[in-house]
């Protein structure tokens, strides 16, 4: 109780310092704060992106009905399976009319369909793993009545590293985001320390026992912590209101949400670093 | 209460205190005198344990200061109040705050804390700067607050380094007064000067230090 | 001369609060020139990428060498395209056939080739603009061996706002991080000058001038800048040899580049930030 | 020199000088006396325009206080050597730079530094401390530096706020040799302290305060 009273009172006496301290933890809080926004906010982002990796199956010209519901069923079991579309040869014939436009009078001296029924599958992108496609495949090349398995492999490696790369730099630039924050802070509490050094001198001289010493100066460093962390957050929703409300907006930039998470995080953050900066800074008090 | 044994204190490349040896009872009001740079702080450092001895052992209240674990040296400098020569007040609170953290530390309720820190603050006249901080007061005063703040824990063992220094005669003798009030309840004084009025003739005993040795232990 | 022998003495005598100072301050930089690094690369990235945004204009079945020519030689004019591809009544057949794979023979019964000659046109990427594609179209429309044009309007749309949006964020996320930097910067460098406030006032009344008391502080505040400006390109070709040297790659980061500008920037910008943020934290002296 | 005119200075409600008024002629040894907290340091400091006057006029050297433009200030101050009733001594900075410091400030050649500096310290028996900073000093070394530091610009006018409160009776007696010796040489001086003995029987001039009166201003 009393040590919170003193910690209040020393806040306020060197409230200029103390001022300047919130604002570089809660400029740290805050840059770690957007790297996260855009990452929450990418990942959403891509989530509902289309499925663009799909594997054709190239089907026998003479595959029956009962055939083909076996095969899609089987498909089915496999979990990365996310969507199986047949085309039966007539549908087949109609999407290249289409495609061929004001060409498809071309097809019409064909007698017969000269196309193949096709299984179109998209892959889950969760449970997206070249691995398991390329075993996909293997088992599918054992069944006969398919004749043709046309999987774009360029596309599979280069969507393969596109999505690992970006879930590798995400978390490359987070945690090092996080390490440089934590910097920050722990060396703004340091020097905050410097200045107390001869304070803390008189208090041991006064018979003050560590626990007491330590109490206040925790204390404030905790309640620095918690106010630069609430105001990155403050500053986070600021921004993101301000990309949404723009006059001439970019229309990504309008989808932008704020997790609940980072409600939760930045402040604690904040009180971890406050607690653990100003606890280390003050080191082991020797008497 | 207090004794040096053959005490050496040895600062860098300059020998502070040499083969210093004497002992203080219970109750006794010692002065330490010298020159400036004698060794007189250095002494009352090694009583409060802010310096260590080089050589020699040191006693203080039954405690051999070698073998006293860290842990405990907060409780033993509980039962002693410092005049710091250069006051140590904290700059960043009001003159209540510095006088009333040192029965904080010993977890007295504030109430208790109140009548206690106006009492000694009435002894040295400083009632009416309650509320002001170290740096609104003049130099004296200053002074005076940090025997106040020595003296409020009711110590059993009172050290003064200089506490006088700043102040004019009137003063001096009403501090003079307190000390010899303090004494007579039963508190140790170790009390360092160079104002050889102070002790001139009180018949008290004066352990005078030279370039670190201890040349006589007289009455004065 | 002896500003900065004072400035150095100054600086050992503090070097741990100095060396967290360069810490704090060098974070910063990093980070900054994190994102720096980060910009220049994907740009560099899809500068490479292939241009995907093309015009289309099908031709006259009739139309004339010499106009085909001469439409080219019109279209070169224009200072958005890039570059331009035409394609024969032959190609174009013969594009056809590749494209139905096994199903070509059925293109064997035709005795004369249905197909139009045709355009292609791609689009500078540097100069895109949505206005000025169209401009151009309705320009081509006034043509009249062109038959029709056909263009991606939807794609159009999603490059341009996919491009202008990173561009609008990339250029938000650096003025943002470089504010935050100036930020913490400025509190770093105030906060080590209120522990200095005493030193200040005793120059003061021992008669030293403005300039005298400000130099060997403005120094100190230039010199820890610079060596946190060094730190952080420092910290930057660390990183760019951590991920290049990585024994499980991802292809992309093997590209990573260091622009010869991040090497004169951190520093600089470190030089400036210590330079201004020691003036303006010393403030106006008043006597 | 320095001349006083119904000066009054307030300290937030606290009056520490009241109408004061007198003045002191070039080459004067003026002694400021009065309790604890009587306003001498304030006066002092009125002198050296660390603080500003509430009413009155202060006339230095020539400049009215009031007319004075802040750009002249430093000019002013380097006429005046300080011994400040704290020290004010910079604790990051050897004793040599911290005495050196007040030369530099007027842009002297190191060279001649070196040698005044050298010079001000053995007049103060501190040559061996030379390298040392001011913490691994004692409290009387440490008011030695500062009133080393206060003479080494042979300033016209020496200001000394309690310059002996920490030294003993032999360095006293010394450092009021050099102050008389300086004075002999031309520089006017002020200097405040509460121990009579410093002025007893010397025949100079002695202003002396009470709660911010000038009560008396007559011959030691
Ligand atoms: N931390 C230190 N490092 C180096 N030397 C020191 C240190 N503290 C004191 N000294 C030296 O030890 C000697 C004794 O110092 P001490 O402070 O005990 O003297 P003192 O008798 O209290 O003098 P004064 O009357 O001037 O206060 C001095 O020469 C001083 O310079
Ligand atoms: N900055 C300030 N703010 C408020 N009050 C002040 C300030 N400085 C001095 N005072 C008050 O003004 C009065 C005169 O102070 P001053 O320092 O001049 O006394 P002094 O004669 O030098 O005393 P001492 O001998 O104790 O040094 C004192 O009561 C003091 O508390
Ligand atoms: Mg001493
Ligand atoms: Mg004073």
């Amino acid at each position: 109780m009393y040590s919170l009273k003193l910690a209040l009172k020393s806040l306020w006496y060197d409230k200029w310092i103390n001022l300047l301290s919130i604002v570089s933890i809660a400029t740290g809080l805050f840059i770690l704060g957007t790297v996260l926004l855009s990452l929450y906010n990418i990942e959403r982002a891509t989530q509902n992106m289309p499925e663009r990796f799909t594997i054709t199956l190239f089907l026998n010209e003479k595959i029956s009905k009962k055939d083909v519901d076996l095969l899609i069923k089987r498909l089915k079991r496999e979990s990365i399976v996310k969507e199986i579309d047949y085309i039966s040869k007539e549908d087949a014939l109609k999407e290249l009319k289409t495609s061929l436009k004001d060409a498809a009078y071309i097809l019409e001296g064909l007698d017969e369909n000269p196309l193949f029924p096709s299984i179109v599958i998209k892959v889950r992108r969760e449970n997206f793993d070249r691995d398991r496609v390329e075993a996909l495949i293997k088992k599918l090349k054992g069944f006969n009545q398919i004749d043709e398995i046309i999987y774009a492999d360029e596309i599979l490696e280069s969507i393969q590293d596109v999505y690992s790369g970006f879930k590798f730099v995400s978390l490359g630039v987070s945690l090092l985001f996080s390490v440089s924050v934590v910097f920050v802070c722990y060396s703004t509490v340091k020097i905050l320390f410097f200045r107390r050094k001869e304070e803390i001198e008189v208090y041991k001289l006064l018979g003050a026992t560590r626990s007491f010493i330590r109490a206040p100066f925790i204390i404030e460093g905790t309640i620095i912590g918690i106010v630069g962390g609430v105001a990155a957050l403050a500053g986070n929703y600021l921004l993101v209101s301000l990309l949404k409300g723009m006059t001439n907006p970019v229309a990504v930039l309008k989808l932008i949400e704020i997790p609940v998470q980072l409600m939760v995080i930045l402040p604690v953050a904040g009180l971890v670093l406050g607690l653990t900066g100003s606890t280390i800074a003050l080191g082991r008090l020797k008497y | 209460m207090i004794g040096f044994n053959q005490v050496t204190k040895i600062y860098d490349n300059i020998t502070a205190l040499r083969n210093v040896t004497f002992s203080i009872e219970k109750g006794e009001f010692v002065f330490i005198t010298g020159p400036s740079g004698a060794g007189k702080s250095t002494l009352l450092k090694l009583v409060y344990l802010a310096e260590r001895p080089d050589e020699g052992s040191i006693n203080i209240a039954g405690w051999d200061t070698e073998t006293l674990k860290e842990k405990a040296i907060p409780y033993l400098r509980r039962n002693i109040g410092i005049v710091f020569q250069d006051f140590k007040l904290l700059y960043n609170k009001t003159v209540y705050d510095n006088i009333a953290i040192a029965l904080r530390i010993r977890g007295i309720k504030e109430a208790e804390i109140k009548d206690r820190v106006h009492e000694v603050l009435k002894m040295v006249n400083l009632r009416h700067k309650t509320d002001s901080y170290p740096r609104e007061l003049s130099g004296g005063e200053q002074q005076r607050i940090t025997i106040a703040r020595a003296i409020v824990g009711e110590p059993t063992v009172l050290i003064a380094d200089e506490p006088t220094g700043n102040l004019d005669v009137d003063n001096t003798a009403g501090i003079m007064r307190i000390f010899r009030e303090i004494n007579a309840k039963g508190t140790t004084i170790l009390f360092a000067t160079h104002n050889r009025d102070l002790f001139r003739n009180t018949g008290l005993r004066v352990l005078r230090l030279d370039n670190g040795n201890l040349v006589s232990d007289e009455k004065g």
